[in-house]
Formats: structure tokens, C-alpha cells, sequence
């Protein structure tokens, strides 16, 4: 299929479907060891078709369907690490990860902590994450909270198709677990910026918009409402610069600490519930570090703490450009 | 929970043959080949032939009305007719259904208007109706979940000594979520009244039974829980119906869940933004469209003279009274109240969530909405 | 046995243990749609002995020992609850409830919701937390931070007995379902100050000590590190205020604004790794609303961002009362 | 994964009676009744003999040192030998094993030393030993979910053309958990060269069989998942390892998996802070101690006359110097750096963990600690 042959560096052509595609694709050809397997990878290529044609290129015995049981997805994945194997799965949906949130936390997280290093599980964990959609329930989470927390997880997630593409064989070729975040509602957008990304280790964060007066920092999904938001903000005469985290665990404190200091005032964006989400720890860090720069307190425009909202009322869940605009100015600008 | 050890475990494995009661020319199997179970009545299956009729137009429609792009979601039941009205049907009223997402028929069979249905799949809210006015759970997603559920709400029953049983449907695929495993387990022990129907459609999206397990066949577990478990002919409604039907005399005299396995085909894509030609080929698919469940029920009642023109005309005069409800239902416009966001999270109040919801009330306010809006883009 | 039949008025003579076992006993004998199931809970009376007797005295349909499945556990108590029962489970540590992650996230927390408030779930989810008894691995995690992100949860935690008792039944009472986090290091402490413990309601905080330098924000087995360190302040001319959280979710703001904006200073302790835990909601929140009346960021004390040690390693990772106080001593204290 | 749909799939229960090869007195059953298996050799048997003497000795003394509060858990398998040492026996090195919390003494006999299995239990760190080195994974405490780990490794063994298996063990109340039916059927479909031995003891901590499941046995759960299952004495040794060492032939060349049920007995308690008195009553207790496995093998060689005087002696000196190995190990004071707790959360490099690494440091620094410092209080 055409968008699977598009070559990397011509980015502003492809989706960041066809990216990771093209990722996987070189990392099954160059490394006998890497496997793919989850719910619907094989012959369907996922519901999202990230695995398209893979199975028909590289055969069964290295891209295939397995049984409906996340937990066991984990689990067999972990056992085939711990022999040697590089196996990337598929969680069809943050929801659907929960029952493997045992093997996740308690082994995947903890087996190198376990056996003193003995022991690697060089593994990713795909998971098309958060909404905008429109799914019904259960298909629009957002996890990362849950596994950032956990320490000996890795965790990581792309906001357009060059880094989708380099972080994932990045995260294929670590010897540490990664839990890998696709935000869905990008799969199928073209981007206009990413042609002249730089290429950026997989655990750093990128400013990808200059400005002076205020911090967006976001991921994934939110990236591009924030980079929305700075473009409105112009017409209010603010300078907005907006940062890609990329990396959630670990966490760039560098290049989030160096705007801070420079613009004095952040928000972070992201779309799961405000409480204890993962934009407190980018808060409560953040001020540990920067609060003798900071002009105002580091505020977090979120979904709200409800679940995900049905599909007819995500609009009303989902942080958009005008609520973040309208949240700055809460702020005491003048002191 | 007091065990009682009395009640003999089975622990013989069902026939590699599906039990039916009417074949696939419409002709009733011999007595003698009928294990027990009885034909059910021409009342009754009558009843079931009507109640098919009407929901394959319903789900035709609302098939349609999907590609349309008018509900954001809606998986087909269509060939399944048999084993969701069978057991549906095989109900009362105070038992409790636990259905999947796969289940509108049964859930509008169960007497939950359609506009309550709809409200999930349009996408105005997770659930429309109130489980308790219809005795039947919201339609699940996460994967055999609610068998676990049905195992509490039947365990709860039996404490309490009420004469119900719990209903659940479960797909092939899910049956490999360890959930269902425990559900079977706590049933067995706790003796719980549930059901247990297991439509193996023989798909799970685009994952064939073939690699889903290598089992014979799914009722073969139910040895491993010490629980009854048969194999049916999932598109002959009088089969699912006898069966179920003993199954739920059983629970609720006190006898102990039941697994039944109906063997059906998926003949639609899982949902409808799903691509079938990906992963099977029309051959199989149109061979089982031949076992048309709705078909063999109609042959039999025709060969027993129990269907006339009249009754015809007034099954379809429903079955299109129930299309045109779903239409109007949907042409309305959803009310939606986004403040409504905030308004069933806990049962008790928080503060914070008065300030969230506020704050969006001031958003809305502010840009000149009513607060109530219709939703859509 | 001696230790059920004290009463909780007497609450300077009983452990938490005991007042924990009482109040189920008056939860079962008011009301009969209350039962108790999980492992072990039965003739064993648990492996922390917390529902010691209960069998015995209310019969096997009241109080019994369910197969050893906890996701089972928690899937059969919420079709219990639809059908009117107030099940009260146990998972016997926190990492044994990861198992049941799906049935709690997406349906415990769900229900009400999903059914614009039509299906109540009225239970209880018990679980010894934390650290401090040397348990091996898997026996020490705090969870708390995976609950509390999720909306639709209450989380609430005792530290003291009479807490214990007015809390858990509060919490058997309630309309919501409640994760009910015991604090395994106090269950058999006979603590001092209890007996005159004010009735609160579950969901505010309660300031156990009262200064003027400093806030120590703590919840269930930190509060009595944060008491000691308090004690231990003073030498150093230090006054500590000390909340008792109780509540992690709803998060009491009133009280904890409060006593922040007398003291403009703060920390929270808890014994989870800090990372995304939820040190950092309680960090950005009372930052967000408090900022200008703060002289220093808020401080997280905190395990490390490390899977729980072994038991010979757990002092070295548990928040200590010298670790808090040189904590404090990174503040500008000056300006 | 390729399916293979070839062999032909087993729909058979096992017996009621759990298969032996010798009986409670010590006889070998007559050569029609084992089924087909045959009896291990002498040499076998004896050498099974005597890592079961040297075993329980060791059990013993950890058990004893326990006891003394100088480790701070130790899960006893007394009684249970015949199935831990039946089964690691009938392993060859390069085999994995995937054991629990319960089978210290397997890992014993897999050859990993005392040193490094007292390390978790002491309580230095979670793992004493390198997986890899003895082809043993770490202890499992989350139950049941060390089954997928095997299921995986023994698929990428086979997906490499390895002929090697992996082999786990599970606990009877383990076997409610989910995983463990995710784990038999994937092993099902996959055929991955895995055998599941279930050491059904009947107990979990507390809760007896009874109230585990209504199976009549474990056993039956394995023709829902289209694998051979096998019920046996678990206290017959003979009859454990030929059933392993066939099932592990088995998976090597391309068999699949199979499941084992030993049944046999926790005569202790669950771990030593357990108190059985609860929950079973001495007589029940007292009637499996006389069922003693190596008392049963004992009788067997004895009467072959394979036991020599000489043969008692050097197995009693072989097991004295494990207990003395397990004193000397315990009397070593734990080399704890406190600073290790940073240094394996991650293969690569993390700032954020090297600065809590660096704030430890300075804090044992300050208090006049070296950073080096034995455990303990
Ligand atoms: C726990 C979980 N994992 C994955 C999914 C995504 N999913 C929805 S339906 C489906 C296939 C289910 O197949 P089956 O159980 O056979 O039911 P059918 O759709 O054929 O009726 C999958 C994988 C889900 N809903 N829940
Ligand atoms: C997921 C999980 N739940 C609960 C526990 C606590 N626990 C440890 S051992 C045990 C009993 C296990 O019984 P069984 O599987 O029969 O093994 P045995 O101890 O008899 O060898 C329990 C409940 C655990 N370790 N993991
Ligand atoms: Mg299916
Ligand atoms: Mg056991």
C-alpha cells in the first residue's frame, strides 16, 4: 500500500499510522527477535491498521493473531522477553489494557528490579491511547497516569509521524520495557511541521513553538490543541511556547525547566481527569524546582474528573484552545 | 457462602454434534434423538419466529441507518437471531439479563424501547434505560466482565431467596479473558443461578475459533467447573429454547448455573467500521446465510401449518412498526445537557465537581450557549 | 476474644485492628444486606485476623470465604451490589488487588455513571496498604494513586482506631462504592491520642497537631511519622501543624487551604514512589489555589522511585522523621 | 503463530483415581494399570530418593531457622517432595522452570545454591539467583501469573527451533486466578511446549478444595483447552516423574503442552505466620502425614533391595551438609548497599533516579553510615 512505502524523511506526506507501520516493518527486517502479536494484528492489521500487511510480509510465525486475553498478551510476551525475544504487542485500547495491569505492574515493571539485572525484557507495549474520535465507552482513556507511576516502566508517546517513527524503533531496540502511547485522533492527520524535526532521542523533550510569555507543555494529543491555542494567542498579543513532552517517565527536567525559567508561567495539557493525572507530577515538579521563577502557579487544563464522556459530549470533556486561553487569564498577570 | 456437596457432579463431555431440536430443512429431530428436552409448543415458537422477524428489521434498519453515518457505532446480531431470542424468550421477566454489545435484540426483546436503546449507540450517553425497570444490565464492552456481575446479582438472588436466575451472553472470543473463567468457577461453587450463553459466532473481530482455542469445542469447559454444559445448534431457536429453558427451571429451584455453548456464525463484520473481506472469504459466509435461523423456524411452522397470511401480515406489520419507532427515535434530537457531566459521578455530592461544573456552566455561558445544546458537530 | 469487645469510646485501649472488626460487626447486625467475602476471610478470619470471629458469629451466608480470583471478588460483589447487598471484600494486599484493576476502573467506578445514576454500587473494597511490617515483595505496595486518578472512586484511609471504626462504617453506609486502605503497620499500634477524637465525617481531614512553621499533609500510616517529626521539630525550634488526610478522595481543600495559608508552607509524605503519586495532586492542587500565599514550593516526601524494597531495605525508603526535617532545611527559609 | 491443526485433539477425562505407580505400601502396581507409562528405573528412583531426603532435611532447617525469626518468610513444602522432586528430576537443565513461593526445594535440586534462594526469603533482595544461569525464573508471589510467563518462553523456544520446554508449577487455590486459564489456552493454541504440574494440596492458606471449585478434579479443566490432562498421585513419585518425563518428551518434539494434577497435601502450615488450627482439624492433618512420599519410596527400594546401609549413610551426610550449608549461608551477615535500590529499576540510565540515589547517599553520609550496612534492626 502506498502509505506504507512513503520514506520517513519525506514525513510531511505520511500519517503517523503509516510511520509506525514503517517503523515495525524495519525493525521485523533487521532484527530476527522482534515479534508482533495481539488481538486482530495479524490478516485485519489491528482495528486501527497500524500492522497492515505485516503479517502477509513477514508470516505468521512472526506477526499474528493471539487469543482475547490482555493479560495473557502480557504474559507470554514477558516469558518470550525473558528468552530473547523483542515482542511488541497491541492493547486495542487504554480500557483494555486493564486486565493485564497485574503482569504490567507487578512483572513487566519489576522483573530487572527483581533479578538485580539479570533479567531484561526488551518489550513494547503499543497502545492507541486517549479520544477526539468519538468512541463509545471504554475507547477513549487516557493511562498514562497509572503507568507512570509505576516505576521500571518506561513510557513514551509521539505526537506526530517523524517521531512516531523514530521513537518506536527506539523503543524496540531498548533493553527496558516501554510502554508505547499512539494518540489515535492523530493516526490519520498529516502534519505540516514534522519534515524538519530534528532527531531527538526518544526520552527528551522538544520545544516545538518558541514564545516568551507562557509554557504549554503537552503530549500526545494535546500537542497540537496547544500549538492551536499559541496560533490563537497571537491575536491576544501572547507569545505562548509550547512543549512536547514526548517523553513522559522519564521526564525532561532540562528543557522544561529552561522555559520555564525563561516565560515564568506554565500549563499543562492533557486529556485525562485533572486528579492526580499525570499533569500534577509536571505541576508539583516543576514548582520543586522552578518556584523562585514561577510568576504564577502552574495551572492544568484537563478533562474533567468524570469518565470519559459518549461521543455526542467529548467536545464539552476535551481541554480546547479557547478554555486554555480563558484558564491563562485567570492568572494575576500583573503583579 | 454455605457448600453443599450433596448435588452429583457432572462429568461427562457433550456429543460432538450440536443438539437440535428442528434440523436444516425445518423438520423436527425424532423424539428419541431429543435427549430429554421437549419440542417446545407452536405458541412458543411461534412467538420466537415473530419476535426474530421483527428484530432482523430492526437491526436491518439500524444497520442502515449506521452507514449512514447516523449512530456512531452499531454491531450487528444479524444470523444470531436464534440464540438471542431463544434464550430470551426462555425468560421471565424478573430474571436478569446481562447482555454485550452484540445483544439490541435481545435487550429490545426484554421490552426496552428502542430510543433507550439507541442512546449508547448514538452516543448521547453510556447506558439509556434503567437496568433495574427492565431487570436487564447495560450492554457490556469490556470482555466477559458481566459474567462475573451475573454471578453476584444470581448469588445475591439465591441469599436472599428469590426464585431468579441471571442470563449473560458471552462471545467465542471472550471466552478466553480469564474473567470468564472465574465467573464459571464462582458459579459452580457458589451454586450461583446463572446462565451462561456462550454465542460462539465462530469470530472474535477477525480472529477465527481455530485460533482462539484449540478446545473441541467451548462446552467442554464446563466439566472443569463442575457444571452442566451442553452444545447447541445455535441458529435453531426450539433447541436454545428448550434448553435454556430447563437451564433456568434449574437455576431457580436451586440446582446450579448452566453453561450452553450455541454454535452460530457472524455473518455481518463485526461492527460496521469493520472490514470482513480482510480476513475471510464470502464462500463461508454465504453457506452459513443458508442456515438462516429465521428460515428453519419458518419452514417448521409452515409445515405445521401454524404460519398463515394473517399471521404474516401482522408479524411484519410490527416488525415495521418497530423499524419506523427507530427511525422517529432517532430523528429526534438528542438532548444532551453537558452540565450532566458532572451530575451522576458519585451518588454523593463534591465540591469539587460543583466547581467543575461551574466552570464549565460560565464557558458555556460565555459563548452565548443556552447551556443545553444538541450535540453532534 | 477481648480485643472485639472493647468498645471504640475505649478507643485508647484497642488497636485499629479490633475497631476495624467491630464496626463490621455492627454493620452485619444492622443491616442484612451487608456481607463480607474475599480469601481467607472466613474461619481464618483473614491473614491480618481483621474479620477474626465474623463467621462464627453470622453464619457462612453472611461472611465466607470466596475461590481465590480477585478480579472474581470484585466482579460478584458489584452484581451483588446491583441487586441491593452492601458486599464488603478484601483483597489481602494491594498488589493482589492489580488482578481486579479492570472490574474496579471500569466498572466499580463506572456504574453509576454509565447509568445516569439508575444503579447504585454500595461496597466497600478493604486493603491492608503499604509498608513498614518487612513483608516480601508484592506485600508493601501503596496503591493509592491508581485509585484516586480514577473517577467515580472514593478513596478514604484511617490512621488511628476510632478513625477506623467511624470510617469504615461510614463507608459501609455509603451510596458509593469506597476503597477502604488499611494502613498494615497500625493495625495492632494502641495509639494514644484517639480517645478523644473529635466525629468527623469520613470525607474531611482532620489537623491532628497544630503549628505555625509548617504544614506536614499525611494519610494513613504517615501520619505518625509526620507526629514524630513534629515532636522531633520542636527541638529545632520548629511548629509543625500535621493534617490527617483521611480522605484522599474527595480531597478535603478547605481544611488543608487553611492551615497552609497560616503556615505558607508545606510537605506531604506518603510511602508510595513519588513519581505521578499522590503526593503531586495534593502538591499542584494546594499550589493552584494557595500560590500566593506560599513562601516555598510544596515539598513530597516520599518512597523512592524504586519497586518497594526487600524487608532488610525498607528503612532506607520509608519516609523517616530525619529525612522529612532535612527536607524541610532545602526551603529558603530566609526570604 | 501457525497453527497446526493436525494432531488430533483429546475429549477424554481421567480417572477418578489418581494414576500411581506405586502404592501407599510401597508396591508397584501391576503392569496393566500404568497405562502405559513405565516404571523409572531403579537408579531413577533412587536418586529421587535421595534429593526428596535431602530436601526435606533442608525444609526442615529453614523451617526450624524461620521459627527462630532469622528469616522473615518461609512457605514450607513438606509432604509435597514427590511432586517438586518427581517433576525437576524428569527436567534436563536446559528446561525452564517457572516455580512458586511454595517450591524452594525444586529450585534447590535445579542446582541453584542455598546462598541465593535464602536471599529473598532473609529479605536482601527479591531474587537471589540469575534466571538465566540455572534456567530457573525468580520465586512467584502474584499467583498464577508465572503460568504465561512459561507459556511465552516455551513459544519462543519453539519459535527458535530450541527442543527444550518449560515446566511450572501452581498451586490448587492458584488455579481459580485468571491467568491461569489464559495461560492453558494460549498454551493450547499455540502448542507451546509447556507442562503445567498443579500441586493440588488442597488447601489455599486457608480455604479448603471444597470451596475452590466444584471440579471434580483440576484435572478435567485440561479437555476445555483441547490438551491432555492427567491426574496423579502427588505423593507417588514414580508416578509423577514418568508422567512429567513423558509430557516433557512430548512438548520437546512438538506435542504441546499437558496438564498434571498431583494430588497431594500441605501438611504444614501455609507459611510460618499461619495458623492451621483455624481452619482443619489434626486428624485430616495426621492421616496424610502417613502418607508420607518418601516414606513410600523408601518401602519401594527397601523391598527391590536398593537401599543400602551405605546408601542411608552418604544420603544422610548429603543432607546434613545442605542444613549445614543453609546454617552457614544464614549465619553470613547480609551484604546490603542500601544504594543498590536505584541501580536495576532500569537497564538504561535515568538523571532523575541517579539524583535519589545521590540524596541517599549524603543522608547515610551525614548520619556517619559508611553507604555499606548490614540489614536488620
Ligand atoms: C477486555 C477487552 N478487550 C478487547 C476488547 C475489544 N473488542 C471488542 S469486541 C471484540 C471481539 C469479541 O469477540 P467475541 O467475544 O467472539 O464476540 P462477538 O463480537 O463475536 O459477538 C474485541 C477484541 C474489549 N471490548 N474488551
Ligand atoms: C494474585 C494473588 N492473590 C493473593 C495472594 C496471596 N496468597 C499467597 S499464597 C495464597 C494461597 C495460594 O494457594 P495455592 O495456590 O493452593 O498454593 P499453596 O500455597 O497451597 O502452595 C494466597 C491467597 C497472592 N500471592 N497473589
Ligand atoms: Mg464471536
Ligand atoms: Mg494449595
Amino acid at each position: 500500500m502506498a502509505k506504507n512505502s512513503a520514506a520517513a524523511a519525506d514525513s510531511a506526506t505520511v500519517t503517523m499510522a503509516s510511520a509506525l507501520n514503517r517503523a515495525m516493518r524495519e525493525a521485523l527486517s533487521e532484527d530476527s527477535s522482534v515479534v508482533i502479536f495481539g488481538e486482530d494484528v495479524g490478516p485485519l492489521g489491528g482495528v486501527f491498521r497500524i500492522t497492515d500487511g505485516l503479517t502477509r510480509d513477514f508470516g505468521e510465525n512472526r506477526v499474528w493473531d493471539s487469543p482475547l486475553a490482555e493479560s495473557g498478551i502480557i504474559g507470554t510476551a514477558i516469558g518470550m522477553a525473558m528468552y530473547g525475544m523483542r515482542p511488541i504487542v497491541e492493547m486495542q485500547f487504554d480500557a483494555f489494557s486493564y486486565p493485564a495491569f497485574e503482569q504490567v505492574v507487578s512483572h513487566v515493571a519489576k522483573m530487572h528490579n527483581r533479578t538485580r539485572g539479570a533479567v531484561r525484557l526488551p518489550m513494547v507495549i503499543r497502545i492507541p491511547t486517549s479520544g477526539g474520535i468519538g468512541g463509545v465507552e471504554h475507547h477513549s482513556d487516557s493511562s498514562e497516569a497509572y503507568w507512570t507511576h509505576t516505576p521500571g516502566l518506561t513510557v513514551v508517546t509521539p505526537s506526530n509521524p517523524a517521531d512516531a517513527y523514530s521513537m518506536l524503533l527506539e523503543a524496540i531496540r531498548s533493553d527496558d520495557p516501554v510502554i508505547f502511547l499512539e494518540p489515535k485522533s492523530r493516526y490519520w492527520m498529516k502534519e505540516k511541521s514534522e519534515g524538519n524535526l530534528e532527531p531527538l532521542p526518544m526520552n527528551r523533550a522538544r520545544v516545538v513553538r518558541e514564545g516568551t510569555d507562557v509554557t504549554l507543555i503537552a503530549y500526545g494529543p494535546t500537542v497540537s490543541v496547544a500549538l492551536e491555542t499559541a496560533e490563537l494567542g497571537t491575536h491576544e498579543g501572547l507569545s505562548v511556547e509550547v512543549i512536547d513532552l514526548r517523553s513522559l517517565s522519564p521526564f525532561d527536567d532540562e528543557t522544561v525547566g529552561a522555559s520555564v525559567r525563561k516565560t515564568h508561567r506554565a500549563a499543562v495539557i492533557h486529556e485525562a481527569a485533572q486528579f492526580g493525572g499525570y499533569g500534577a507530577e509536571v505541576a508539583a515538579r516543576v514548582t520543586e524546582r522552578e518556584f523562585y521563577h514561577l510568576a504564577a502557579p502552574i495551572l492544568r487544563i484537563t478533562g474533567a474528573d468524570t469518565p470519559f464522556p459518549a461521543p455526542l459530549l467529548e467536545k464539552f470533556y476535551l481541554p480546547n484552545p479557547e478554555r486554555i486561553l480563558d484558564s491563562l487569564s485567570t492568572w494575576q498577570w500583573e503583579d | 457462602m454455605s457448600i453443599d456437596l450433596a448435588t452429583p457432579l457432572p462429568n461427562v463431555l457433550p456429543d460432538d454434534a450440536p443438539f437440535r431440536l428442528i434440523g436444516d430443512t425445518g423438520k423436527a429431530v425424532p423424539p428419541k434423538q431429543r435427549k430429554g428436552f421437549e419440542l417446545p409448543s407452536i405458541e412458543t415458537l411461534s412467538l420466537i419466529y415473530r419476535k426474530m422477524v421483527v428484530a432482523r428489521r430492526w437491526d436491518t434498519q439500524v444497520t442502515a441507518l449506521t452507514r449512514q453515518g447516523r449512530l456512531s457505532t452499531y454491531p450487528s446480531a444479524r444470523g444470531q437471531e436464534a440464540s438471542e431470542l431463544g434464550t430470551v424468550i426462555a425468560m421471565r421477566p424478573t430474571d436478569w439479563l446481562f447482555p454485550t454489545y452484540r445483544d439490541s435484540i435481545a435487550v429490545l426483546t426484554r421490552g426496552v424501547p428502542t430510543a433507550e436503546i439507541l442512546t449508547s449507540f448514538r452516543g448521547d450517553w453510556h447506558c439509556g434505560w434503567d437496568p433495574h425497570e427492565y431487570s436487564t444490565a447495560p450492554q457490556v464492552t469490556p470482555l466477559a466482565t458481566q459474567l462475573l456481575h451475573a454471578v453476584g446479582l444470581a448469588t445475591a438472588a439465591k441469599l436472599k431467596g428469590d426464585p431468579i436466575a441471571a442470563v449473560t451472553f458471552i462471545g467465542d472470543g471472550a471466552t478466553s479473558e480469564g474473567d470468564s473463567h472465574e465467573a464459571f468457577n464462582f458459579a459452580g461453587v457458589w451454586q450461583a443461578p446463572t446462565v451462561f450463553v456462550i454465542q460462539n459466532n465462530q469470530f472474535a473481530i477477525s480472529v477465527p475459533y481455530s485460533k482462539q482455542t484449540r478446545a473441541r469445542m467451548l462446552a467442554d469447559r464446563a466439566v472443569g467447573y463442575g457444571i452442566p454444559g451442553f452444545h447447541v445448534d445455535g441458529n435453531d431457536a426450539a433447541a436454545v429454547y428448550a434448553v435454556v429453558s430447563s437451564a433456568l427451571e434449574r437455576a431457580r429451584s436451586g440446582g446450579g448455573p448452566t453453561m450452553i455453548e450455541c454454535l452460530t456464525y457472524r455473518t455481518e463484520p463485526h461492527t460496521n467500521s469493520d472490514d470482513p473481506s480482510r480476513y475471510r472469504n464470502s464462500k463461508e459466509v454465504d453457506a452459513w446465510r443458508a442456515k438462516d435461523p429465521i428460515e428453519r423456524l419458518e419452514r417448521y411452522l409452515l409445515s405445521e401449518g401454524a404460519l398463515t397470511d394473517a399471521d404474516r401480515e401482522s408479524i411484519n406489520a410490527e416488525a415495521e412498526e418497530g423499524a419506523r419507532a427507530m427511525r422517529d427515535a432517532l430523528n429526534k434530537d438528542p438532548v444532551l445537557d453537558p452540565l450532566e457531566l458532572f451530575d451522576h459521578v458519585y451518588f454523593a455530592e463534591r465540591p469539587a465537581l460543583k466547581e467543575q461544573r461551574e466552570a464549565l456552566a460560565s464557558e458555556l455561558a460565555s459563548r452565548g450557549s443556552a447551556g443545553r445544546t444538541g450535540g453532534g458537530e
